[in-house]
């Protein structure tokens, strides 16, 4: 920690990435006495904590946090915001993670004070725009995925498939069945999984066939009696479309589980298919994905969960509801209970809703249909040099393997990520889904231009090429070298565990 | 066709033409025609940007949003304080918003690093060394907490205060079904303690809220010695503007503290996105949910930040991780850290001092103008409950066309044992002097 | 232009800085076609040109604009942010130019739709809060400078200079005095003397004396009746205070002529002296320079005039004016004339407020001490290496000389500056005043911290000890390389002159 | 103090200690005593930013802002175009925003690349090969035309258009005195047409605006024939929204064109900052007032900007300069590059339709009911004077109190020959159909 006599300080303030050098923490910036400015006179005297306060409670000394002037702050930030990508910045073809642009006037929407300002235990009364804010995103959602009712809730696209796991799990306690597993492909996201652990339901792994779907013959060996339902996304992870999906769902209809539907692949079939259509009953959609909210360098995102009308009952509360005087907030009948400690991530709701406003019903149909025709005119750009996993048109992203490029070369999906980083883009999502050895994940989206999409090509396909020369491709394990840190020593983060200033040593 | 796509007619034709195909519609062939939607959605056509921001601007004018309309003075997980213009405008920067998880560290130091000084921030308010890169909010955090403890003891009985958050407890509650653990309920007195029972055999852990839902400080080192002895883990849900005061959760033995993060800096936002702390010890470090930033070496030697000790995590135990966090609310992290610096050591202890002052000085108003009962217990922070004689709820709504949010009531779903017929009242940094005493004469006449 | 048939479009609408590559003009990554987003509907239907408007005045085309996408407008604007300096980035010690860090603050003033989306031209009752801004900006500014009344109107400081001269020539008019020329210092900056052209005065040049000042005697020789006024900056462009200010107001004043003060230099003597008490009787500041509005790259400024008493009746108008009910507007009685097409740049004046109204009447006066003290403490810390012109404790700047250094290794004023970009910091002014060869004139201002002095301390001694390597010395002149921009040549801009995507050929 | 300085009191003292002085006062001994301010600064303390803004938000509530409270129909050289989002996010962008002018080409290529794509666009518009990079308005622009004019022309008799906004030409005659330019006044007809005179001897220019004051269009070519004749200039100051869907003011012959850029994504802002758009031709740049920037190569080879032609610029020619100009109006400059780029070609054009098709509807409309006595002359843009009988201010006054704000009254400085008792009203392309429909029935009720 910071000792208590003003020490030197930063060595710089100052130092832009221009300069090619680390920026220091906000720590490192510190001096004991700087401040970014004052709070408020509120015309109160300061009292004794100690007069209203157990003493044995009070803290010894001020906790030390960085002692900085607002220009150093600013400073500071600005300068890591130098040293970080971002979708305003360029082409983020990361598969399953859908990084379209996300359009600015969300932005305006969001900081509107009545929205941004409303406390969310105010009366009824005096949240009635918000109230209509969500009843209109449930009613958007339901329309756009073919189910009855929703929940906005869920924090993020891995809650929403605990929720509508512990729909599923309410459901069939509610009938007496007694289930005690969910399937899942071995191509899916690692969410899936835990999430089925986390509901109390042991997760089964379906294996994929050659043609990276699922085999609805070996499907039918997994389902009995004790499968409480099926977790898919439909297209799946390799960016296929489960075209007998029809056939799953009346196989695990038929020992009445419930099939849950993974929105993270969304956005390849808004206003072609829907979910509900397919025999879905549970489904959740990442807003952060598939309705172009911007996913904060990691959140937050919001995952809607949307049911069949004989789940409704379940949805978890409270439940912005219409009634004849406006609106209200209710609990469903039988609900499985809250999720979240409000009303779940409104401000991205209003978001989402803004650019569904602004896109309306034909422009969200034309935004995955430009998603999936953006996917197949960049897989077969590429598919000389990169193969895709499987042949058949894909969806809104496709899967390649470069297993022969490293049994040639030695040159592996990470060096080949890396070398893209050197040429501006962003690297796609490798090694997953784990189904397919050594595997490049993209996922263009469709908000590229078909001009990004041939400069994008043209790199992977330049960097193949690199990879025929064994110098050139030995070189490629020290890429990156134009980013502001050169290849990270991920193994030395482990090993010497150092996640904050104060255990360093 | 709108502008958030750049095909034109020309292009979309080339580009299909280079596939073969003469249509759009031919993409989807892999689909089977009786799953295709026959019809268009059933949505509203598409709307300008600025028609768009309008509908939205009708909208909000049918909310009430504090400050502007609003005096607020209710609290209940979510705090009126100020936020200020270089928060704002750093986390409002583009790098930041639209970056994706930091999977790429190399173009990803932005974000990492900034996480690796929230860690620190979080770690020294909750006096636990190990601190995650968020979690969605106070009560997945707990949810998370109790799963920690839970797969650490090998137990699944957890003793939960009335004190901690009602809405975090049926949260808890939820999320409790699917891994089977048992929630007890520990009442509050009526001094706002927690009656701990008496049988604490086979607990995975007991929870604790510092200062509670009401505001008030409780008996932590009673809880911390009810878990020694029961082979517990003590969970602490603490407030993180309250640390500025009080002694931070490790500091009184807590192995995990959770906290809402939404005071640091996060306006009130309708109820999130809000910011979920989540810190333990670095013996739990392998319990620990969600991303972790640690930090190390280029290859050109020079510091860097990635996310550590991932085989933790579901992407890549799948269905053995404790977790299935993903998404996370790093956005909001940034934006507390941003805050938090902004503060400094001296800003950060003032805000504590202006909150409980200025509760101090409203308790003090509202007991010599004889309004309500006005109950302390041990201490209160920045809130406390007042008993009154009129419905709650209905004197929230006459406040409320006096222009003040003047609470929360602690009834239906929020109601406290012992605490019947009360409001919940919360004061922050933001309340002058003049705007309490206003306050406290509109209480008056509402009471009347 | 772009020809009809839709081109290729950008090679690349994603290439970030990271990638090291230049960005493309908006114009590469134009396709005919693309847009950004479709207008409002207004219900009214659009009617031909031609019934309005005379046909022959009409376009035979659209006008050629860029035509991209929002995603691709976003990445473009957002990588040029990416090849910029500023301050929010780094150290911007511009000798002259003030660039302090400009508070969030005023940002968030600036964004009051009160206060962003008013018409000039509203009627006075429904602009009260906005004349109450002008008329308190002006009460500040007056106590400030010492002057008697202020115009707010001009748009930045060289308008204000003119402004002023022209309230000079409008008193000589009203006095019936023959003037014809105005003193100016030889280490002026460049917009006083064409200022006083403009004016239609005849610039008189005086030469400083050895110790970088006014030379009183020397002055006195310049002195007869047809002297309107003098130009000065004080504390002057070397950074150093005229302290015979009054000795040369009595000289000026003996022949009826007024001295006008230059506020580019403000920022020194902000609450410690005041230019009406030195005998000043025209004084412009710039409120982007002392009253830390930002300098948007270029502008805009804003440059306030304040006079003596006996001159107020020259200021421009409209002029905002309290009154026993509010505010309204007036025009001084024998006012030079309006300036400005409305109020003058006013968003600017509410930024300008807001900081003063932040930092109060002690916080303005610490922060003038504050700027003199790092630029002195800078000024001690590099002088082994960086002579300064002259050796007197400077105001809030100071001038130093690399003569040797360019006499003994070649390296000039420019190198140095462009070595300095390399780490990190903006260059200093360089080659201005004119009086002093191979000048460097820096600028720290008080919101850079010790620590930032120091380490742009150790870069410069560690650029003069390079110099003393001939084969480093050499290697200077092609720095700087790790800018967005290595060095450009400025003599072929100026050769083949292209200042239009429609000039390049 | 503030935390706007980052000094504390032990870093002063040691860094006064490093100068050998014993206090800050000392800093000052070279000025004379009794230059001294003996005492503080007359104003008010220094209060916290929340404070600062929440006082600002009142001020701001004492004025009626566009959209908000008033729907606009008021131009006069200020119109109520929507801006969109992009448009403000990229321009605030504190790169762009915090900068100084581009003295370092190497670290300055964001400001100069948008400034360079800025002179293309303008250069588009005005149909003139060269433009600068700002000026401070329209009115600024206006005087540095003629100072060219005049220059080139080595002569000082101007011939001003009536209809060149009125504000404009008080500027024009505020900075004409000193070079001593003298400026001659044509009137308009009750046509809103120039009516030039006979004399055109000497004359340095002719200066048309195009659409006019009154947003009508004028014969260009007739003025075009006097200058040609007459070895004079022509200026146009045109309206940078009208030219898309008219022929520009290079094609009908301008030497020099200049325009206010408000209307190109510039907030009202109470009439400022705005932008100066100046264009002329290649023959005539080394009269250019103002900043050029210029497209050249780095040493890499790499195309880079760089601000060209200096040696005509005031920091290098001094008082030979023909200009003054230095700060400029960079940032909106950068703002209606951004704008201009949002729109696009057919965004553009779209503009001027629909700015069109709504001041149609709206004379129809008028001259249907009735209202006034609409004057088109040969043709409107987006703007036209009504004649009525009322008192223009007044008729202000009782539309604002129905929330319009009905237009700018042509009293006073304003008023133009043969336009008496007339108000002056624009329609955007934010009015619809509704809004101009109620506008025309409260102007109804209000001239009745
Ligand atoms: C296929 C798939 N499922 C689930 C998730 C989890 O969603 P979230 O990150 O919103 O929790 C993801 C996220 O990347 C995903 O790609
Ligand atoms: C000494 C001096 N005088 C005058 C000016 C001109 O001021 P402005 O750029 O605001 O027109 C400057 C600007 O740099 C300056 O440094």
């Amino acid at each position: 920690m910071t000792p208590a006599i003003a020490p030197a300080g930063g060595k710089a303030s100052s130092i832009p990435m221009m300069g090619g050098t680390p920026e220091p923490t906000i720590f490192d910036l510190s001096v004991a006495g700087r401040r970014c400015g004052t709070l408020r006179d509120t015309g109160i005297e300061i009292i004794d904590p100690a007069s209203q306060l157990p003493p044995e409670y009070l803290r010894d000394a001020p906790l030390e946090l960085a002692e900085v002037s607002e220009r150093d702050l600013v400073g500071h930030y600005t300068r890591l915001t130098h040293r970080q990508f971002s979708v305003d910045l360029g082409f983020y073809p990361l598969g399953s993670c859908t990084m379209k642009y996300n359009p600015k006037l969300a932005d305006q929407v969001a900081a509107i004070p009545g929205i941004a300002n409303v406390h969310p235990l105010a009366p009824v009364s005096l949240i009635q725009g918000w109230l209509e804010i969500c009843c209109t995103l449930e009613d958007y959602l339901t329309e756009i995925t073919g189910m009855a009712a929703a929940t906005l809730a869920p924090a993020a696209g891995a809650q929403g498939e605990l929720t509508g796991l512990l729909i599923m799990e309410a459901y069939h306690r509610s009938k007496g069945n007694s289930k005690t597993k969910v399937l899942i492909p071995d191509s899916a996201h690692g969410t899936n999984p835990a999430s089925v652990t986390l509901a109390g339901y042991r997760a089964v792994t379906v294996p994929s066939n050659s043609r990276g779907l699922v085999d609805v013959e070996a499907l039918a060996g997994f389902v009995d009696e004790e499968v409480a339902g099926i977790m898919l996304t439909n297209p799946n992870t390799v960016g296929l479309f489960e075209a007998e999906i029809a056939e799953i769902a009346a196989l695990i209809h038929s020992v009445d589980g419930l099939l849950y539907y993974d929105g993270a692949t969304l956005n390849a079939i808004v206003g072609v298919a829907r979910p509900g259509d397919m025999g879905f009953d549970i489904v959740h959609s990442n807003l952060h994905k598939t309705f172009a909210t911007p996913h904060g360098g990691g959140g937050p995102g919001s995952g809607p969960v949307a049911v069949a009308a004989h789940l409704a009952k379940f949805l978890p509360g409270p439940y912005p509801v219409r009634t004849e005087n406006g609106f209200d907030v209710a609990y469903p009948e039988a609900s499985i209970g809250r999720v979240h400690s409000f009303f779940g991530n409104a401000v991205v709701y209003a978001r989402a809703l803004a650019f569904m406003k602004a896109l309306g019903g034909d422009g969200l149909a034309m935004m995955s249909r430009l998603a999936v025709l953006n996917a197949n005119y960049l897989k077969a750009k590429i598919a000389p040099y990169y193969p895709a996993a499987y042949e058949t048109t894909c969806m809104h992203e496709f899967v390649v393997t470069v297993a022969k490029i490293k049994k040639d070369s030695g040159v592996r999906a990470l060096d080949i990520a890396k070398a893209l980083l050197d040429e501006g883009f962003h690297a796609p999502t490798v090694y997953f889904p784990l189904i397919v050895e050594e595997a490049l994940m993209i996922e263009p989206t469709e908000t590229e231009s078909r001009q990004t999409l041939d400069a994008f090509a043209e790199s992977l396909i330049e960097i193949a090429m690199r990879t025929e020369d064994s110098d050139a491709a030995a070189s490629m394990h020290d890429a990156p070298s134009k980013t502001p840190a050169s290849r990270v020593d991920e193994a030395r983060a482990a090993r010497h565990l150092v996640t904050s200033v104060d255990a360093r040593n | 066709m709108s502008g958030f796509t750049p095909h034109t007619q020309a292009e979309i034709t080339s580009m299909l033409e280079f596939l073969s195909l003469s249509s759009l519609d031919e993409l989807y062939d892999s689909i089977p025609q009786a799953l295709l939607l026959s019809r268009s959605l059933n949505l509203p056509e598409g709307r300008s940007e600025v028609e768009v921001i309008e509908e939205f601007e009708d909208l909000a004018a049918r909310n009430s949003p504090v400050s502007k309309e609003l005096l607020c003075f209710a609290g209940g997980g979510a705090y009126d304080h100020d936020l200020y213009a270089a928060t704002k405008a750093l986390g409002s920067r583009s790098e930041f918003v639209t970056a994706y998880t930091p999977y790429q560290p190399e173009v990803a130091q932005g974000v990492l690093q900034a996480l690796f000084e929230y860690q620190t921030m979080v770690s020294r308010l909750s006096g636990l060394a190990i601190t995650n890169a968020s979690l969605y909010d106070g009560s997945s955090a707990l949810v998370e907490a109790i799963n920690l403890a839970c797969a650490r003891t090998k137990r699944s009985r957890v003793i939960i205060s009335e004190g901690v958050n009602p809405s975090w407890r049926e949260v808890a509650a939820t999320f409790s079904s699917g891994p089977g653990h048992q929630l007890e309920l520990a009442h509050l007195d009526s001094s706002g303690c927690t009656i701990w029972p008496a049988n604490t055999s086979e607990v995975a852990a007991f929870v604790v809220a510092y200062p509670n839902f009401l505001g008030l400080i409780e008996e932590i080192s009673a809880a911390r010695q009810l878990a020694s002895a029961a082979g517990a883990l003590l969970i602490v849900a603490y407030d993180p503007i309250a640390t500025s005061l009080l002694k931070s959760p490790g500091a009184l033995g807590a192995d995990v503290a959770v906290a809402e993060g939404q005071p640091l800096g996060i306006p009130l936002s309708f109820g999130g996105p809000y910011l979920g702390l989540f810190s333990t010890t670095l013996e739990l470090v392998r319990y620990l949910p969600g991303r972790l930033v640690g930090e190390t070496l280029d290859t050109r030697g020079n510091r860097a930040y990635v996310t550590t000790l991932r085989a933790r995590e579901q992407d890549i135990r799948r269905e053995k991780a404790s977790s299935n966090v993903c998404t996370n609310q790093t956005l909001m992290a940034i934006w507390a850290a941003i805050q938090l610096s902004w503060l400094g050591t001296s800003g950060y202890r003032e805000i504590g001092l202006k909150c409980l002052s200025g509760r101090a000085y409203l308790t003090d108003s509202l007991k010599r103008r004889g309004v309500g009962e006005v109950r302390l217990g041990r201490g209160s922070f920045r809130e406390f409950p007042l008993t009154i004689e009129k419905s709650p709820s209905q004197v929230v709504e006459d406040m409320a066309s006096r222009g003040f949010l003047a609470g929360v009531a602690l009834e239906g779903r929020l109601a406290i044992s012992n605490f019947d017929s009360s409001l919940l009242i919360a004061v922050t940094e933001k309340r002058t002097k003049s705007q309490i005493d206003s306050f406290v004469d509109a209480l008056v006449e509402v009471l009347k």
